[in-house]
């Protein structure tokens, strides 16, 4: 496997969770998305190789990362303290916030997190989404915990949102967004979490993720990162 | 003189190919022990089993106290409450107690409350002598005492005719005393009894008629001495004296 | 009652039916690849809990407990984040599975050994064989061939938990079918899973009836149906 | 299929984890394990955290980590040969380190256990009948009752469950149901996952009850119609108390089974042991200690319940029926 | 004269607390054939089985062809190369054709090819009459053909001595005949043989000495004539005629 160490090995191994349209989902057997492309674009600018792509449940990618099963993530994963103790993160290459996402013909508007209150809600394991509702909700008090449900896939979350079985899912704008554009869902606020994605990478890999941050504004100084932010988000 | 309490009227039943009663008839009266004997595969457990309809006759009629019971209309289980059968290899309930098995039909079939189903099951264990071992299971009786609650079992139900198949085949040779002595002692008591059975002490001193049966036909028919001294077709003198010998061994 | 994501999508499940077979490939791939790694290990284990003693036996026990005792998902989990045996999770897999199926194997062989005739072996001493001799070329053929009914029936059992390998993301049917539906494409779930359920019902239909054949081929004339 | 074949290495199989639990220590831990357990309970959802906060563990971990680190800096010292200090140092270690963690997995212990033993009650209660269909019964009730049983044994539990929940309208109608989802009564999806395990463990339980049915001689039937009891009255006051004492031995192999099986609920959001392990370990990246902590509930579960099926057997056991375990 | 072919003496065995065989001595010379009879548990298979060491002796020695065999150093699977042994309940191998049971030995003991070992297996099948159910798996046989073919294995291993524990006891009266004509065959063909058996027409007509255990002691041992007209020993002349009124029966 790849060695992204950098001893000379150059092939590397990325991993994703794919379920999270438009960033990374498959079709019709193919992995695609936004971060596919622009991970793929900035290795382009590299001296490393991209050997392919290893699939996981979201939570499982930060063991594997470390595990050296993959050497980066790309996975519309938000930096944040608690994974930056475990692993690195490559400069931010998107800024999301968390959205609230109900059934469009639902009675149900909320318009804060307080209003969430009481209700059934979901999110994805191991995602900001979920730390939104333990930091915010649960531990506060405002929120009973057997009334959050966590979800190894947005999918799942979102497919239980239509079943009625949960009232709220908390979830990446953009993601929230093409969501919204597919299925009978609608996003009630946005919360500010004034989020960053990064790639993940190693503790310790420091001449990998230098090369993916000079990759990284390769692509932005040019012209993909524009293509590629109107080929996956261009249609809302 | 009333009606025969059993009636046999030419009987017949095959399985597949194989005829294995081939009009049989014969009469018992109320009271009557009749022992029947024959080769083995001749047809006796089928007939036995044809009177409580544990199998069904092809054609033929059987009369119990005056009414046909192989109507298709007849209850079958209003006639098994007036038959009581004791099996060969004693088919006793294995996981009740003798009481357990003398009173489950009390108690299930005749709907008694259970305080007087076990008196009267005591009744019953006391009547084959066992009442002592009333709360043993199967498991730990000897053959002879097993033989003995499945004798209670049927008599229990209070029934018009007892049928033995082979009562006392499975048992070891010193063990069939016991149960022969017991179903002297209600041969005694005036029940009426068809028993397939080769013990020739007990068909020769307990028998009103004795009933020879090969391939599914009635050969000889008529009292012990009749039958044992002066048989009159050859089939049974020679089936007869072969019996002897085999027994006189043990 | 809110709208029910049963839109009959026939024609997605179709148009994909390539990928499931692909999916299916990698399911039977990594049956028999767990069941030959609990047979490799599973038939000695068994042995030794029969022939052995001392603490290689209880040893040998002992890994059985555990692993009968724990829950698959636990053992995969445990072995692909925990230990990690391997990158691959496909071996992981192989590894989880036949770790848990030699369990069960060695239980299977062991009731054969032992169902064999002691006569058997004592013949096979008498007539001047060794030990091992006379456990090899007598009790053993005898006691495979016992042992094919219980094998179905782990055979049967490794087959469907290859689903199980979905949480480390090992590209067998169910996951195929998972990503399917979850591709923004189709919300084609119930048709999706219904045809992956057909597919393992197919699986286990024909391996069931296939080791029905083998027992026919195997069995000793005349004699008991293994 | 040999499923005579599978009773009877279910009870070998069983007999295996009765030899470990012939063991003192293997009692002691038991009993240990249940009288924290039900502490806990007591505490947790009865008294509402009056003995300890719901969070926190009974255990102190320092005393551990001191252990740990003093071992560990022992098996440092003796070099090559401290290898075994070096062993117990990491059993403190991972002591301390799961303790912390422990009352949550408690909570995710009762949702397993009520999760088995609804799926195994209720699954009994539909195994009776299609086991007695199968032995006794006509040609039609007989395929309906091989078809049910082929369906779900011959399908991973893993695709029933989420076809249950994702594909059906299950959750909506029990959302709906009066108290499901307030109080102490948990929401549909452990619903879903009960009807699940019912289904699933029917199939299962109705192939060992009905090669115990087969196992019961005719004569026995025989005997119950001569004295006038009907055929189903003859199957349901003889047969049946006898087929399912030998039943026992493959049913407590299904038990344990269920146990095991009882963590793929998970995936439809039960919060049973493994889902609240996972999520443990996906905030903490803690995989290890979790997951051998995890196995080894998981495992004093099994043992509880191979413990509790021999007590059964032998409360119900009768002189010279079936087998008995000793 | 040279040494006897085979020697006990002394012999002691004990099971735990139970003392089965208390100090057994007898000798046989090459083509003799001994007739051990005694009553259930007086340790006839237990003496058998110490000979080719099945079961280990606690003390005294046995000797074959003058070579002491429970030392602790003598090869077991030599010594049972020399000693064949036909058991009561036959113990073919299973999953192995007549032939594969008589050619296992041959192939995995005597390390011989498959062609040679096959050549000679065919010709003990002949010698027992069997050569035409060569093909035959132990299900497919009679009792007596198994018999017949658990002494061809015994025999193909070309051993000193032959052991029969009860070789006709397991089979139906009427097959009993056809392995006691195989074993007189034997006889004649002067194979030396030690039999624990109770068929009496055959230790006549064919036994050199009859050795007659009781509670693990050799009672009586003498030639067939003595033994049953003038027995020594009031022990045997009890024994034996316990024995005659059971197999006239037959
Ligand atoms: N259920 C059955 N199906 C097919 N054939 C049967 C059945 N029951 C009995 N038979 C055949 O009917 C014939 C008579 O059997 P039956 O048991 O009545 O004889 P029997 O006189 O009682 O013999 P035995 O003395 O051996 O008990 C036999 O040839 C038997 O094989
Ligand atoms: N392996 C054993 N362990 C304990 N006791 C044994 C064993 N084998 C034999 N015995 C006991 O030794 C005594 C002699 O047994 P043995 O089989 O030699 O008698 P036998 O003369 O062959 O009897 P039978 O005619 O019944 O075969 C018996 O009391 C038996 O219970
Ligand atoms: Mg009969
Ligand atoms: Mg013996």
């Amino acid at each position: 496997f790849g060695g992204g160490g950098g001893d000379g090995s150059t092939e590397i191994t990325a991993g994703t969770a794919p379920g999270f349209p438009p960033f990374e989902m498959k079709q019709d057997g193919e992995l695609v998305g936004f971060d596919i492309d622009l991970l793929e674009a900035v290795i382009d600018e590299t001296d490393y190789t991209l050997a392919g792509w290893e699939e996981y449940e979201f939570k499982s990618l930060i063991p594997a990362l470390t595990n050296e099963n993959i050497d980066v993530v790309a996975a519309g994963m938000t930096i944040n303290d608690e994974r930056d103790q475990t692993i690195d993160f490559t400069d931010p290459y998107y800024s999301s916030n968390q959205a609230i996402v109900v059934r469009e013909d639902g009675d149900f508007a909320p318009s804060s997190l307080s209003d969430l209150a009481g209700r059934p809600i979901g999110a994805q394991k191991g995602t900001t989404g979920e730390t939104t509702v333990q930091d915010e909700l649960i531990s506060p008090g405002n929120l009973d915990e057997s009334n959050y449900n966590s979800y190894g896939n947005y999918v799942l979350a979102v497919e239980d949102l239509q079943n009625g079985n949960i009232d709220a899912v908390v979830i990446d704008e953009p993601v929230a967004q093409t969501f919204a554009a597919q299925r009978p869902v609608t996003i009630a606020f946005t919360y500010e979490t004034g989020e960053n994605f990064g790639f993940g990478v190693r503790d310790g890999d420091d001449e990998f993720t230098q090369a993916l941050n000079d990759g990284l504004s390769t692509v932005r100084d040019g012209s993909t990162y524009q293509d590629l932010t109107n080929k996956w988000f261009g249609q809302q | 003189m009333s009606d025969p309490l059993l009636a046999l009227d030419d009987v017949y039943k095959s399985y597949g190919e194989e005829q294995v009663l081939s009009g049989v008839s014969f009469e018992m009266d109320a009271g009557d022990v009749d022992v029947v004997i024959g080769p083995s595969g001749s047809g006796k457990s089928t007939m036995l089993r044809c009177v409580n309809r544990l199998t069904e006759i092809d054609s033929g009629d059987i009369y119990l106290d005056g009414d046909c019971v192989t109507d298709a209309d007849t209850d079958v289980n209003e006639l098994r409450k007036q038959v009581g059968m004791v099996f060969q290899d004693f088919n006793l309930f294995a996981h009740l107690t003798a009481l357990g098995n003398v009173t489950l039909g009390l108690r299930k079939v005749r709907g008694m409350d259970k305080a007087t189903a076990q008196e009267q099951g005591y009744e019953h264990l006391e009547q084959v002598g066992l009442s002592d071992q009333a709360d043993s299971y199967p498991a730990e009786l000897s053959g002879g005492q097993k033989q003995r609650v499945g004798i209670a079992r049927a008599l229990a139900m209070d029934p018009k005719l007892l049928l033995f198949d082979e009562p006392t085949s499975a048992l070891d040779p010193e063990l069939v005393g016991e149960v022969v002595d017991v179903m002297r002692d209600l041969a005694a008591e005036g029940i009426t009894m068809l028993v397939v059975s080769h013990e020739m002490g007990f068909a020769r001193s307990a028998a009103s008629d004795i009933i020879f049966l090969d391939d599914g036909r009635i050969v000889e028919h008529g009292p012990p001495e009749q039958l044992f001294q002066n048989p009159q077709a050859a089939r049974t003198g020679e089936f007869l004296s072969r019996l002897e010998t085999a027994h006189e061994e043990e | 009652m809110p709208p029910l994501p049963l839109q009959s999508d026939w024609a997605f499940v179709i148009e994909n039916l390539d990928l499931l077979l692909v999916g299916t490939g990698v399911t039977v791939a990594l049956t028999a690849a767990s069941i030959l790694l609990g047979f490799l290990l599973g038939f000695p284990a068994g042995a030794v809990e029969v022939y052995g003693r001392g603490p290689l036996k209880r040893a040998v026990e002992t890994a059985g407990v555990v692993l009968r005792g724990t829950p698959l998902l636990v053992i995969i989990i445990l072995l692909f984040f925990g230990l990690s045996v391997s990158s691959s999770a496909f071996v992981t897999a192989t590894i989880a599975l036949g770790l848990r199926s030699a369990a069960y194997q060695s239980q299977i062989f062991r009731g054969a050994l032992q169902s064999v005739d002691e006569g058997q072996l004592e013949a096979a001493r008498a007539i001047g064989m060794g030990r091992f001799q006379a456990i090899r070329s007598v009790v053993v053929p005898q006691a495979l061939r016992r042992s094919v009914p219980g094998f179905q029936n782990e055979f049967t059992i490794v087959l469907k938990d290859t689903s199980i390998a979905i949480v480390i993301g090992l590209g067998e049917l169910l996951t195929v079918g998972q990503n399917l539906y979850q591709g923004g494409q189709s919300t084609a779930a119930l048709e999706i899973f219904l045809t992956v359920s057909l597919i393992y019902f197919v699986l286990t239909f024909v391996t069931n009836r296939s080791l029905d054949r083998l027992d026919d081929h195997f069995s000793i004339p005349g004699g008991e149906r293994a | 299929m040999g499923t005579q074949e599978s009773t009877t290495a279910g009870r070998t199989l069983r007999a295996r984890a009765a030899g470990l639990t012939d063991q003192p220590l293997t009692l002691l831990t038991v009993a240990g394990f249940w009288t924290w357990l039900v502490v806990r309970w007591t505490n947790d959802f009865l008294l509402d955290g009056a003995l300890i906060d719901r969070n926190t563990s009974f255990f102190p971990t320092a005393p551990f980590e001191a252990a740990a680190s003093t071992l560990g800096g022992l098996a440092a010292s003796l070099g090559p040969v401290g290898f075994p200090v070096g062993w117990v140092a990491g059993f403190f270690e991972f002591l301390a380190a799961s303790i912390p963690y422990l009352p949550q997995l408690a909570t995710g212990v009762w949702a397993t256990i009520l999760l088995t033993v609804l799926g195994i009650a209720l699954g009994f209660v539909i195994a009776v009948p299609l086991s007695v269909a199968r032995v006794y019964g006509g040609t039609l009730t007989r395929s309906v009752a091989l078809g049910y049983t082929e369906l779900f044994r011959g399908t991973p539990l893993l695709a029933q469950l989420f076809v249950l929940y994702f594909a059906t309208p299950l959750t909506t109608i029990i959302r709906e149901l009066p108290a499901v989802g307030t109080g102490f009564i948990p929401a549909q999806a452990f619903w879903v996952a009960v009807i699940a395990f019912m289904l699933n463990s029917a199939a299962y339980q109705s192939e060992y009850i009905r090669s115990a049915l087969n196992s019961v001689p005719e004569g026995q039937l025989t005997a119950a119609r001569a004295i006038g009891l009907s055929k189903v009255d003859g199957i349901r006051h003889v047969v049946l108390p006898q087929g399912l004492r030998y039943a026992i031995p493959g049913w407590s192999n299904e038990l344990v089974y269920l146990i095991k099986y009882s963590s793929l609920a998970s995936f439809i959001t039960v919060r049973e042991l493994f889902e609240r392990t996972d999520a443990i370990a996906s905030e903490t990246y803690r995989y290890t200690e979790l997951f051998v902590l995890a196995g080894l509930l998981y495992l004093a579960l099994v043992l509880s319940a191979s413990l509790l099926m021999e007590y059964v057997e032998d409360r119900v056991a009768i002189p010279g029926l079936g087998t008995t375990s000793r």
